[in-house]
């Protein structure tokens, strides 16, 4: 490996310091939407340690990338489907009238 | 060293002062409508210059006329958006008595 | 030379990362949050990805950004306070105790794999079977595209759950309305919006084109159509369409189905998701155009969320 | 053509179709259901070692289908219930006066998506491809959970959201490590080294939370007692077995070589806190679904009970086959009695256990289903709750485990002290409160998955052979084959 070792690995080590610094905002965070943006901070890191571990001496590996592509839009399909949720919450929080869709094993 | 990469060099050189100086300017200048001035006019330019040392560096005429359509695109979204951003400074400047 | 740009890159994505997650005003936040992903990309472009440098940039930073924004506006215009964070309560330090202590032993397992690119040679053997150049689309669309597929639903999914939260009286109407309200500020974007939307549709799809043999793809591509659909409708050139729409729905699913019709003709073949010797390519770029049209779309109503009300559109 | 890509492909061809319809979507349960349930029978016969590789690419890097006694248990108890509780979602989850509504629109797509998702997952063995597969379950339980109640729904997508992330964190390490996720080969690859068991237990936790194992319950009991009756069902029978289903998969297969004792007896232990602590707060509830929510905590409990019980098998067979039947009983029986408890509820005004008096005489079959599906959940003879239950207790006495023993027979009790509470108001003296007569289809789902629990009971020797097919070697004797590409 030509690459010296300590550089070889300084993504991976990148993305594992991502990981815990967007656990503690997690954690620590009150709002979800804030939680939102901390999952995804928890998600780079996590793809950073797959694709930096496939550093070759002159390529990257494409198979952890096509994972890492794969991971980022299911990544953005669930925070999409998150902030729908908060702002819909939102909603009702505020506008407590509004009329809710009566549930349907209760209509009759 | 051939005269090329002493032009990339002196362009990308250029480009990075811009660059410093729209940055010095968003930071110091004192009204919101300034420091777009700064922040478009400015870092546009030293975003020619990089490209233009790019454009050089790869010597091809195909990807020359990408980095320019890159060039313009950006400079259409910063126009764009300075122009919002000055509306919403403008009024948030007329709603204070 | 590369050693220390590398070394900063890695610090700068930290301490943007840092901001992102701990500032109090929330916008900073974002700002940050997409500063963070533009350098991801940076980083992935240091690895020599890409492919991946594209998507995280898109989709990423430019996608979940907008989403955030979005999001941050509509819940400012509901009265929710999302700024403001309390720090320095005893909790907190446990728990900034346990996160380090998680991202040690995480370092040390890190550490102790050593980076190489194992199936690189693999799927360079592969690859001339498939007829396309890029490796990392022969993995999607070839080696794994059963991954692809059932993720491409997974998209499709997340827009029917996203509908699936409009209130009663909302359905089936179109999301809310991005347009912006100022009227002068809406007449620039309306004209940035017009001028972008066909560019964003032809540079969606070169990057599908090129995708089959240098980076780029139907993801990358799909996100650039949708940054196009949103820009025009943020400046009232396009409308949102109503969720009942009949080829509106066909274009959300069109993606998705071609992928499954071609994957079950492949069956008829000999095995699900095989492509016939010869036909790989042309069948890939296929799969490519319609996923790239339908992942535009779908992400474009993503952000836009649910459905609303008549009386909540401008 | 295989059912392996069949029972994946079509449910999601069915979304697309339902997506598209609209309105039309709830039909299609009538063409989905006997394909699903041809292909699940197709599955069935298929022969012992049948397995292929997704569009013939090799592994490492490709991905490798199966049908392994696990799927071939699971994946036919999956269809059953969803074409169970399609049926009765059916009146519900229709346009109302004539007009779509967001909820009988999307409900159709969601089910699919789920559909082919826990499919998908019991298929595979590749861990990547199981990420995006709980993802698609994820999704649409998250979804199904909103329904009912919007802040349980956005707590469990939180929820689920950092689990599935804690998984991916996994899976990341092991492609590091291994240059391969396919759970066959890990199986030979894997060594004790600190990656490796870091990486199982991150997974192994994230999946814990999706399983709602005690104490990352929490989520469990709030979203699955407030969303609709069948919604309920869905997240109750199917949603928390797929993280069950992966974490034996990687325990006994993938990491066999890489477990310690150790961590099998807090596995475990914690199962056996799960039945005492979920029977007791089944005990304390006031209302009819939340208790119903709370003996899913219960009844998972004994699911990772059984880890220790195959792990110090002289035949380790006979626990495998157990906690399998047992998966399978508690899906029909809980799917059978969420139906039935939404039967219940609709039928008199309030959502408590004492408003439930005289039903058994207003609607005797309902009260039936719930009775039967009860006689599963508490592991009386005969059902397939009572052949998991002796199984399990048989293997414990013989290795000696006096602990686990013992919480399986007070789990049994508590079973049935907080399951005979809304039975015996059910059946009591009171007058019979007038009730509108429900379709035959919705009272026949939740009596058939219920009497399917109880045929369970009589064929314990076919479960037991369906579930040593392709087992992992430490598990199946004599020593079988690995499945291999």
């Amino acid at each position: 490996m030509s690459l010296p070792a300590a550089l070889g690995h300084l993504f991976p080590l990148t993305g594992a310091a991502l990981v815990g610094l967007g656990l503690f905002g997690f954690i620590i965070l009150r709002h979800p939407l804030r939680q939102l943006l901390a999952v995804n901070v928890i998600a780079a890191g996590i793809f950073l340690i797959l694709g930096g571990l496939g550093r070759g001496e002159d390529v990257t590996d494409p198979y952890p990338q096509a994972l890492v592509i794969t991971g980022i839009v299911v990544s953005v399909a669930l925070t999409a489907l998150g902030a729908a949720m908060i702002t819909r919450l939102a909603e009702d929080r505020c506008a407590p009238a509004p009329t809710p869709e009566p549930p349907g094993d209760r209509d009759a | 060293m051939t005269w090329v990469s002493v032009a990339t060099g002196l362009l990308l050189f250029a480009g990075v002062f811009f660059y410093a100086a729209g940055t010095v300017g968003l930071l110091r200048f004192p009204d919101p409508a300034a420091r777009l001035h700064a922040l478009t006019k400015a870092d546009h330019l030293g975003l020619a210059f990089i490209a233009l040392a790019a454009a050089l560096e790869w010597g091809s005429v195909a990807i020359a006329a990408k980095i320019a359509a890159v060039w313009l695109l950006a400079i259409m979204a910063a126009g764009t958006s300075a122009q919002l951003m000055a509306r919403v400074t403008r009024q948030d400047h007329s709603d204070e008595p | 030379m590369t050693a220390a740009f590398e070394l900063i890159l890695c610090l700068m994505i930290l301490g943007t990362a840092c901001v992102a997650l701990l500032v109090r005003d929330f916008l900073a936040a974002i700002a940050f949050f997409v500063v963070f992903g533009n350098l991801m990309g940076l980083a992935w472009l240091a690895l020599g990805a890409v492919n991946v440098a594209l998507a995280e940039i898109a989709i990423g930073a430019g996608v979940t950004g907008v989403l955030l924004i979005l999001t941050r506006g509509r819940l400012l215009a509901l009265g929710e306070q999302i700024d403001g964070n309390p720090l320095g309560h005893w909790l907190n330090l446990g728990a900034a105790v346990v996160c380090s202590a998680f991202a040690v032993v995480l370092g040390a397992a890190v550490l102790s794999i050593a980076p190489d690119d194992g199936l690189a040679p693999v799927i360079d053997r592969l690859m001339p079977r498939i007829g396309v150049e890029n490796p990392v689309t022969g993995v999607l669309l070839a080696f794994r595209a059963y991954d692809t597929l059932l993720e491409s639903f997974v998209l499709l999914g997340a827009l029917v759950a996203v509908w699936s939260l409009a209130p009663a009286d909302a359905w089936p109407r179109a999301p809310a309305a991005l347009r912006m309200t100022d009227p002068a500020a809406l007449n620039v974007a309306e004209s940035f919006g017009r001028l972008v939307l066909p560019i964003a549709l032809v540079v969606a799809a070169y990057l599908v084109w090129v995708g089959s043999d240098r980076p780029g793809g139907a993801f990358q591509g799909g996100t650039v159509l949708a940054g196009g659909f949103l820009l025009a409708a943020m400046g009232g050139a396009m409308g949102l369409p109503r969720s009942d729409d009949p080829a509106f729905r066909w274009t959300l699913v069109a993606g998705p189905l071609v992928f499954l019709a071609i994957g079950l003709a492949g069956m008829a073949l000999g095995r699900f998701l095989a492509y016939p010797e010869g036909m790989a390519k042309a069948l890939i770029v296929t799969i490519e155009y319609f996923l790239a049209f339908s992942i535009g779309v779908t992400l474009a109503l993503l952000v836009a969320g649910p459905p609303v009300r008549a009386e909540t559109v401008p | 053509m295989s059912p392996l890509d069949l029972l994946v492909a079509a449910p999601l061809a069915f979304m697309v179709a339902a997506l598209v319809l609209g309105q039309g979507g709830r039909w299609l349960i009538l063409a989905a259901g006997p394909v699903m349930l041809g292909l699940s029978a197709w599955l069935l016969a298929l022969p012992p070692d049948a397995a292929h590789l997704v569009g013939n690419w090799d592994l490492p890097l490709g991905i490798l289908l199966r049908a392994d006694g696990v799927a071939r248990l699971l994946v036919p108890a999956t269809c059953v219930c969803f074409v169970a509780v399609a049926l009765y979602a059916w009146p519900e989850f229709s346009p109302k006066a004539g007009r779509e509504t967001a909820r009988a629109h999307t409900f159709w797509p969601m089910l699919y998506l789920m559909w082919g998702g826990s499919n998908a997952g019991y298929l595979t063995t590749d861990l990547f491809n199981l990420y995006v597969t709980i993802e698609m379950v994820s999704l649409a339980a998250v979804a199904l959970a909103a329904m009912g109640s919007l802040a349980a729904g956005l707590q469990y997508f939180m929820i689920a959201l950092v689990g599935s992330l804690a998984y991916l964190l996994g899976v990341a390490l092991l492609a590091g490590h291994y240059d391969t996720v396919d759970a066959t080969l890990l199986a030979v690859r894997a060594r004790p080294d600190l990656p490796t068991v870091l990486a199982l237990a991150v997974m192994t936790a994230g999946l814990l939370v999706k399983a709602a194992l005690f104490p990352l319950h929490g989520w469990l009991p709030p979203a699955h007692a407030a969303a609709p009756a069948p919604a309920s069902a869905l997240l109750s029978a199917i949603v928390v077995k797929l993280g069950f289903v992966i974490i034996l998969r990687l325990w006994f297969e993938a990491f066999a070589e890489v477990v310690r004792p150790a961590a099998i007896h807090l596995l475990g232990g914690m199962g056996a806190l799960a039945v005492i602590y979920g029977s007791i707060q089944a005990i304390r509830q006031e209302r009819l679904k939340p208790l119903v929510a709370y003996s899913t905590v219960a009844q998972l409990g004994y699911l990772f009970l059984a880890f220790p019980l195959i792990w110090n098998a002289r035949i380790p067979g006979e626990p495998w086959a157990a906690v399998l039947v047992h998966a399978v009983a508690h899906m029909l029986a809980k799917a059978a009695m969420f139906l039935a408890a939404g039967l219940m509820l609709k039928a008199v005004a309030g959502d408590r256990i004492s408003d439930l008096g005289g039903l058994a005489r207003a609607m005797p079959l309902s009260v039936t289903a719930f009775a039967l599906a009860a006689i599963s959940l508490m592991g009386l003879p005969p059902s397939g709750g009572f052949t998991a239950k002796f199984l399990l207790l048989h293997a414990a006495i013989e290795q000696g485990q006096v602990i686990y023993a013992g919480v399986l027979v007070i789990g049994g009790l508590l079973g049935a002290a907080y399951l005979f509470r809304p039975l015996s108001v059910a059946f009591g003296a009171s007058a019979a409160p007038v009730v509108r007569a429900e379709g035959a289809l919705r009272v026949a789902a939740p009596l058939t998955l219920a009497a399917l629990a109880i045929a369970l009971g009589f064929a314990g020797m076919t479960l037991i052979e369906l579930s040593s097919i392709g087992a992992p070697p430490a598990i199946a004797l004599p020593l079988a084959e690995e499945p291999g590409p």
